[in-house]
């Protein structure tokens, strides 16, 4: 804590202590982004995006390793959660949860990614590089027990991704989407820092636990600037996590930026987000809940039809994906809104099985656009039944499973969602978001219909060679073994999420 | 790794685990068709052949040895999901025993007699996926568990009508798969509520245990209600009931033959099922509350669906209106909330699935023949192809319901059962019966007498069945003449559930009931007596094949 | 003295945000967030955060406006002056949040005057009360703290609280700033897509025949200078008219 | 002239929220990339005002380092914008960004 700080009598000077191993996750992806820049720029020796891909794979399940050990000890009745560096990072079941979500999908993007960046003839290990410190801003979001950390978690997140976005300098629509991104990204990150600055105005302090304390303790005479500040906050978190009506980067950002990159803000930027957003607005403001539950509940809303509605129009797959995605963060809001361990936990299995379903989704759009990576419209999947089977089948668990049909994660992740947000008696927002399925499952049915019920006219000599590579195959596996298990039986996640609550613990 | 212990767990209940193997049994056989290779179009057929009908085989077993009495037998429970109190838990009564049974003989029944024209291996799996679907939702006594296979049979549906359909098939698949999602989606939103609000007021964990939830009625009675109609929805959308109609005729019509047969046999039969048995079972009260509202919808059905069908050019979605009438009948009968209007329900099921089934299997025998639908364009049939027009006939007598066919024993008892409750609301579906003869005999007029449009120009006239198909037709049209001559052993055996049920909702609306209850066994002993008399003339071959 | 400074500092600040904004010159804008920051970097001093006045004009205005300045005249000014995007929106939902945001000031406004501004008590009651994490620093309310103080507490507040993490991970930032930069403005190695947009009119230039011809040649040769590839297109065209 | 008046936190609030929304307007009214950014500069400027005045208000230290962080990340924000401009420019030669966005909200 900050008090004895100025009355420091003696020159020595104590640095907080440290538990490594719990920074392990993190600390482990960092110093292999940084060593692998270290190795690259000093040997003469080209390195192939094969075995950048590897390392990245490895430093990630290293650090996915890393966290089991926590996990287990945080599980521990006896040694349970806890915080280190003078409280400013938390490791309760949350983070790790968090952590080992941004890490599997460091290791599946990086699979894409490889492919991709060989296609696109983009050498160099720095696009790795911003992956791997984009995670650890994520585990850093995850983790953080103070609002500073938390901004600066965000930045590293999201200034790595705006050059993922950009980094494709052969296509113009690559740079123009991270452009856009990083303008919108820049204003949503003015926003939350100001609501940062009122609320630490409001409550004298940036760090959650004290301003948790201060909460409880304290009867405010004028919450004008505390609530200006969660406003504010809400409206930089909602950004981020393309929220209705912040949303209208993503469909541009999506259609423009490299698809594996976009995976990766689906999945793990997305997921990142969230947590950021559970913990200060659940755990530190649940005091508050009465006055930020009503807000999440409209922007839910807006969030859900306006997302699935939109999806129907578009004639772009990497466009109807991205309204998709909009429409599925209304239904993380939806749990959000909750505001309860269930509703947490329900959000964390949405996250979870999602970024399955939509990294798989986009490994599917990256094959199947072609060589110059462009032909991504609805027409583009016409008769992919009948081109590669194998492809049209996982493509179809994971548009089913977005859709929510039963015997897939999708369907379980939004019963789950909607049985949290029902235990809260919100019934009129259930009712909702089912009728947002609905209208989203038309989306994917659109989709269905071009893959299966739909010949094609010519069969171009390109669209009949698309070659599966390896690295892809794996990650379609893995991703659509994952939603159909989950799918049939969900009970090992839901236990684990279920684990996952997010305390804030002081040094 | 789930579905395996739920075998292993329901091993040492019973001596043999009848409902998981009728289950799941489709599912692998779905699998075996999905690893063999594309080209084995014979082997896939075959390997269809094999697992449906040993599903069907299980199915007649089942139906052995069930034992006629009110309770769950064949019971299944292996935990599913713990911490929500979600598990496996299946059971078969006397409702759901004839729906599992007609699941299980249909589908080969299907896979024996249909071909598809093309994609032979993705046919094979999609049909039995579905079968195992349909089985799911029959037996199952887990509210989560039912909406898994109430939803899941949407995809293999959705698949075999727009892939195999004609026409505008895709639209048609569409739309049926939208309305149905659209009806279940708001159920999810109520079966979750009632467990939360059952859990919560009743102090218990979550359970979605059918049979727990309804035994101890802890939520209030307007939230019953609003839960009710959200449960209501969905299945009327399936059944359909009146408004909701539309999707229906459509589905039908550009399905192909198998998926008409199934979507009518079997698929229809969701709806009304889940009215008896999650309806009624779940909310006495609100079934009670809002019975005139399905009575009324129901009697606009039968005489909507009738005089509509009056109107239809194309033979096909004729028959799929006359669908509508009949499901109207079914769910008069359902609200009508006595023994014989929910029994008359309950057999009339198993009738439509028959009478339909072949009727759209008729329908579609007749296109393969002329090429075309329409009525008009059809005609004299008769001269070319007797055998043909005679079953057509016996078939079409059956969906009118004439006595001694299976259809009168249904449409009897629910007017039965309607009339005690609701007197005029069963003199108005009662013209629905006479409508019926109109449309039909009207249609088999057109189609089959007069001259042999189309065929004069061309030399070939419309060849009669070949002997394959007059095979594969004989095990419904036994079943049709069966069921209408001596439909005791199936009364006896759906009786006992149906007065508990029938007993569960008196006892919750109390005295101000408005059904008044009738002897019933009185009536129907009456009543077998009367059909005993009536047909002792009537030649039947398939008496032997009783079992009483 | 307080009451002046903070007006003239305001005034400044104020000006040089308005000049941001309405000024057409990106240059000028540049130049008129200098004033802004100088005017914040004046009432940090007023506030008795020397150290971070300091920091203010070094690093705002010293590195950041330079690279502003920087990247203008790397562009060309006059290029840069009519560098305009699409609207992130239409206008329409500019003016929209044009409102929003006018009222977001007022309410915000409307709160900074409202008296006891954030619910903690009035800073006299405060320094026996409220132990919210806070310092109550008594020198510094009466006499003011000197400079070389608040840089020392500055040094302890980064290395011996949990603020060291932060600094830790404004490692990473600076890290990815790097990274970034290299990795955008280094040119592709291989052939680039052909710009969506002016590909059609491109194509209309030219006949039909020659369109049958020349499609690879419309496509921009990567590696040369922007000039440079303009007039290569340039002469392409001329060729082509010379040649019919 | 003599001004008797002191000047407290909710004047440094006052010109803060000026310059926040100053800057939030700028960066929707104006469609210069460069300008953009500037504006988002105004932003962050007026949140660490917003810091540096509660942290004196309330005796506290960690407004002022706040602040700190936020310029180093103002900084690397400045850095990235500013790259991914000069890649955009450098395939549109042909100046404006008028024609240039192919993506369109």
């Amino acid at each position: 804590m900050i008090q004895n700080m100025s009355f420091i009598a003696s020159n020595s000077l104590q640095t907080p202590s440290v538990s490594w191993s719990g920074l392990l996750p993190a600390i482990i992806l960092a110093a292999a982004a940084i060593l692998l820049l270290t190795i690259c720029s000093l040997t003469p020796i080209k390195i192939t995006n094969q075995q950048l891909t590897i390392y990245t794979c490895v430093a990630a399940v290293g650090s996915l390793v890393a966290t089991i050990p926590l996990w287990l000890r945080v599980q521990d009745e006896s040694r349970g959660p806890f915080s280190t560096i003078s409280g400013a990072f938390g490791i309760d079941g949350f983070s790790l949860f968090v952590t080992m979500l941004l890490t599997v999908s460091v290791i599946l993007v990086s699979c894409l990614a490889g492919v991709f960046l060989k296609s696109e003839d983009i050498e160099g290990p720095e696009s790795y590089v911003l992956l791997l410190l984009s995670a650890t801003g994520g585990i850093i979001m995850a983790g953080a027990n103070d609002f500073i950390i938390l901004f600066l978690g965000i930045e590293v997140l999201s200034i790595s991704a705006y050059v993922l976005a950009a980094m494709n300098l052969k296509r113009i629509q690559s740079q123009e989407a991270g452009l856009k991104y990083f303008v919108l990204g820049a204003f949503a990150s003015g926003f939350l820092l100001y609501g940062i600055a009122l609320l630490y105005g409001a409550t004298g302090s940036t760090e959650l636990t004290a301003i948790r304390n201060f909460l409880v303790d304290t009867e405010l005479t004028n919450d004008t600037l505390l609530l200006a500040g969660l406003a504010l906050i809400i409206v930089g978190f909602a950004f981020k996590v393309a929220a209705v009506p912040f949303h209208f980067w993503a469909p541009d950002v999506y259609q423009g930026a490299p698809t594996p990159f976009v995976a990766y803000m689906a999945s793990a930027i997305k997921a990142a987000g969230f947590a950021a957003m559970l913990r200060v607005l659940y755990v530190t403001f649940g005091q508050y809940r009465a006055d930020w539950q009503p807000v999440i509940y409209g922007i839910a809303i807006a969030t859900l039809l306006l997302g699935s509605l939109l999806a129907i129009v578009q004639t772009d797959l990497k466009r109807m994906l991205a309204y998709s995605s909009i429409s599925h963060a209304g239904y993380l809001l939806v749990g959000t809104q909750a505001a309860s361990d269930q509703g947490v936990a329900a959000v964390l299995f949405y996250l979870a099985t999602y970024a399955f379903m939509v990294i798989g989704s986009f490994a599917v759009i990256s094959l199947n656009s072609g060589p110059a990576g462009t032909e991504t419209d609805l027409n583009s999947v016409t008769g992919l039944a009948n081109r590669k089977p194998m492809l049209a089948i996982a493509f179809t668990v994971f548009l089913l499973g977005q859709a929510g049909i039963p015997l897939t994660s999708g369907f379980f992740a939004k019963f789950y969602v909607i049985e949290a947000v029902i235990e809260e008696e919100s019934f009129g927002l259930a009712i909702v978001a089912m009728l947002a399925a609905v209208i989203g499952a038309f989306l994917y049915l659109r989709i269905l219909v071009k893959i299966w019920l739909t010949n094609q006219e010519t069969v171009s000599e390109e669209g009949k060679m698309i070659v599966i590579p390896k690295q892809v195959s794996f990650v379609l596996t893995i991703a659509t073994i994952v939603t159909l298990f989950l799918g049939v039986w969900p009970e090992p996640l839901v236990e684990m999420v279920q684990r996952a609550v997010p305390v804030l613990m002081a040094s | 790794m789930g579905l395996l212990t739920i075998f292993a767990a329901a091993l040492p209940e019973t001596s043999f685990p009848a409902i998981p193997v009728l289950v799941l049994l489709p599912a692998f056989g779905a699998v075996a068709v999905a690893l063999t290779p594309n080209a084995r179009i014979g082997l896939h057929k075959l390997l269809a052949t094999v697992f449906t009908g040993i599903t069907g085989a299980i199915s007649v077993w089942v139906l052995t040895a069930f034992e006629s009495n009110g309770d769950y037998q064949f019971l299944s429970e292996q935990t599913w999901v713990d911490s929500l109190g979600i598990q496996w838990l299946a059971g078969i009564d006397g409702i759901s025993l004839f729906l599992v049974v007609l699941t299980g003989l249909l589908f080969p029944f299907v896979v024996i007699a249909i071909n598809p024209h093309h994609d032979h291996k993705a046919y094979y799996i999609w049909i039995q996926l579905l079968q195992t679907g349909c089985m799911g939702v029959f037996v199952s006594l887990d509210l989560f568990m039912f909406f898994v296979f109430f939803e899941i049979v949407l995809v293999p549906m959705y698949f075999l009508i727009g892939k195999w359909g004609h026409g505008n098939a895709r639209y048609a698949a569409t739309k049926f798969f939208l309305y149905t999602m659209l009806g279940s989606a708001l159920m999810l939103v109520s079966i979750i509520s009632l467990v939360v609000l059952h859990s919560k007021n009743a102090g218990t964990d979550l359970t979605f245990n059918l049979i727990e939830i309804a035994s101890n009625p802890a939520i209030s009675t307007t939230s019953a209600r609003i839960i009710f109609l959200g449960f209501a929805l969905a299945f009327a959308v399936k059944v359909p009931l009146f408004p909701v109609h539309t999707w229906l005729p459509d589905a039908h019509t550009e399905a192909p033959t198998a998926g008409s047969v199934i979507l009518a046999g079997v698929m229809l039969k969701l709806g009304t099922y889940g009215f008896i048995r999650f309806g009624l079972y779940l909310f006495p009260e609100a079934s009670h509350f809002f019975a005139p509202l399905f009575i009324t919808l129901g009697v606009v059905g039968i005489i909507y669906g009738a005089i509509v069908a009056t109107m239809q050019k194309d033979l096909k979605r004729l028959v799929a209106y006359s669908s509508i009438a009949h499901l109207g009948f079914i769910v008069l009968g359902t609200f009508a909330l006595n023994t014989q209007g929910i029994q008359g329900a309950t057999v009339q099921m198993i009738n439509h699935g028959l009478s339909t089934g072949a009727l759209f299997m008729l329908v579609g025998l007749i296109y393969e023949r002329r090429h075309t639908r329409q009525i008009s364009e059809l005609g004299g049939i008769q001269k070319s192809a007797p055998v043909l027009a005679g079953t057509f006939t016996l078939v079409m007598l059956s969906s009118v319901g004439l006595p001694g066919l299976n259809g009168f024993v249904g449409e009897f008892l629910i007017l039965l059962g309607a009339f005690t409750a609701h007197r005029w609301w069963a003199l108005l579906a009662a013209t629905g019966v006479i409508l019926a003869a109109l449309y039909l005999l009207w249609a088999y007029q057109r189609v089959f007498h007069g001259p042999e449009n189309g065929a004069d120009d061309q030399d070939n006239t419309t060849p009669d069945l070949t002997n394959w198909e007059r095979l594969t037709l004989f095990p419904l049209i036994a079943g049709i003449i069966f069921l209408g001559i001596y439909p005791k052993p199936m009364l006896d055996r759906i009786e006992p559930a149906v007065d508990k049920l029938v007993t569960h909702i008196e006892e919750t609306i109390g005295d101000d009931s408005f059904t008044e209850p009738v002897p019933t066994v009185q009536i129907r002993q009456s009543f077998t007596d009367l059909l005993e008399q009536t047909h002792e003339t009537h030649e039947d071959n398939t008496h032997s094949g009783g079992h009483e | 003295m307080e009451a002046v400074t903070f007006f003239i500092a305001a005034l400044i600040a104020v000006a040089g945000a308005c000049g941001v904004v309405f000024l057409k010159n990106p240059v000028h804008a540049a130049l008129s967030l200098v004033a802004t920051l100088f005017g914040v970097a004046i009432h940090f001093i007023n506030l008795e955060a020397y150290f971070l006045a300091v920091v203010q004009v070094i690093v705002y205005a010293g590195a950041i406006v330079i690279l502003f300045l920087f990247v203008i005249m790397l562009l060309g000014v006059d290029r840069a002056e009519s560098m305009e995007t699409d609207p992130i929106i239409g206008q329409r939902q500019i003016a929209l949040l044009a409102t929003v945001g006018l009222l977001i000031l007022g309410t915000l406004i409307g709160v900074a005057f409202s008296g006891d501004v954030t619910g903690i008590p009035p800073i006299e009651a405060q320094q026996s009360t409220f132990d919210g994490g806070l310092v109550i620093d008594n020198g510094s309310i009466d006499e003011g703290i000197p400079p070389q103080q608040n840089i020392k507490e500055i040094g302890r507040g980064l290395f011996s609280t949990r603020y060291v993490f932060a600094l830790e991970i404004t490692a990473l930032l600076l890290t990815i700033g790097v990274v970034g930069a290299v990795v955008l403005t280094r040119r592709p190695k291989s052939a680039l897509d052909p710009l969506p947009d002016e590909e059609p009119s491109a194509i209309m230039r030219n006949s039909e025949e020659e369109l049958a011809e020349t499609p690879s040649e419309i496509e921009e040769t990567p590696t040369e200078e922007t000039g440079k590839s303009d007039t290569e297109n340039l002469s392409n065209e001329e060729s082509e008219v010379i040649g019919e | 002239m003599t001004l008797a008046l002191t000047i407290g936190t909710e004047y440094y609030l006052a010109l803060s929220a000026l310059l926040f929304t100053i800057g939030a307007g700028g960066l929707l009214v104006r469609r210069n990339p460069l300008i953009m950014f500037m504006c988002i500069e105004l932003m962050l400027n007026a949140a660490n005002l917003a810091f540096v005045s509660f942290g004196k208000e309330m005796g506290d230290l960690g407004g002022q380092l706040s602040v700190l962080f936020v310029l180093v990340v103002a900084a690397a924000e400045v850095v990235i914008g500013l790259a991914i401009v000069v890649a955009v420019m450098r395939r549109r030669p042909k100046a404006s960004i008028d024609e240039v966005s192919v993506l369109r909200g």
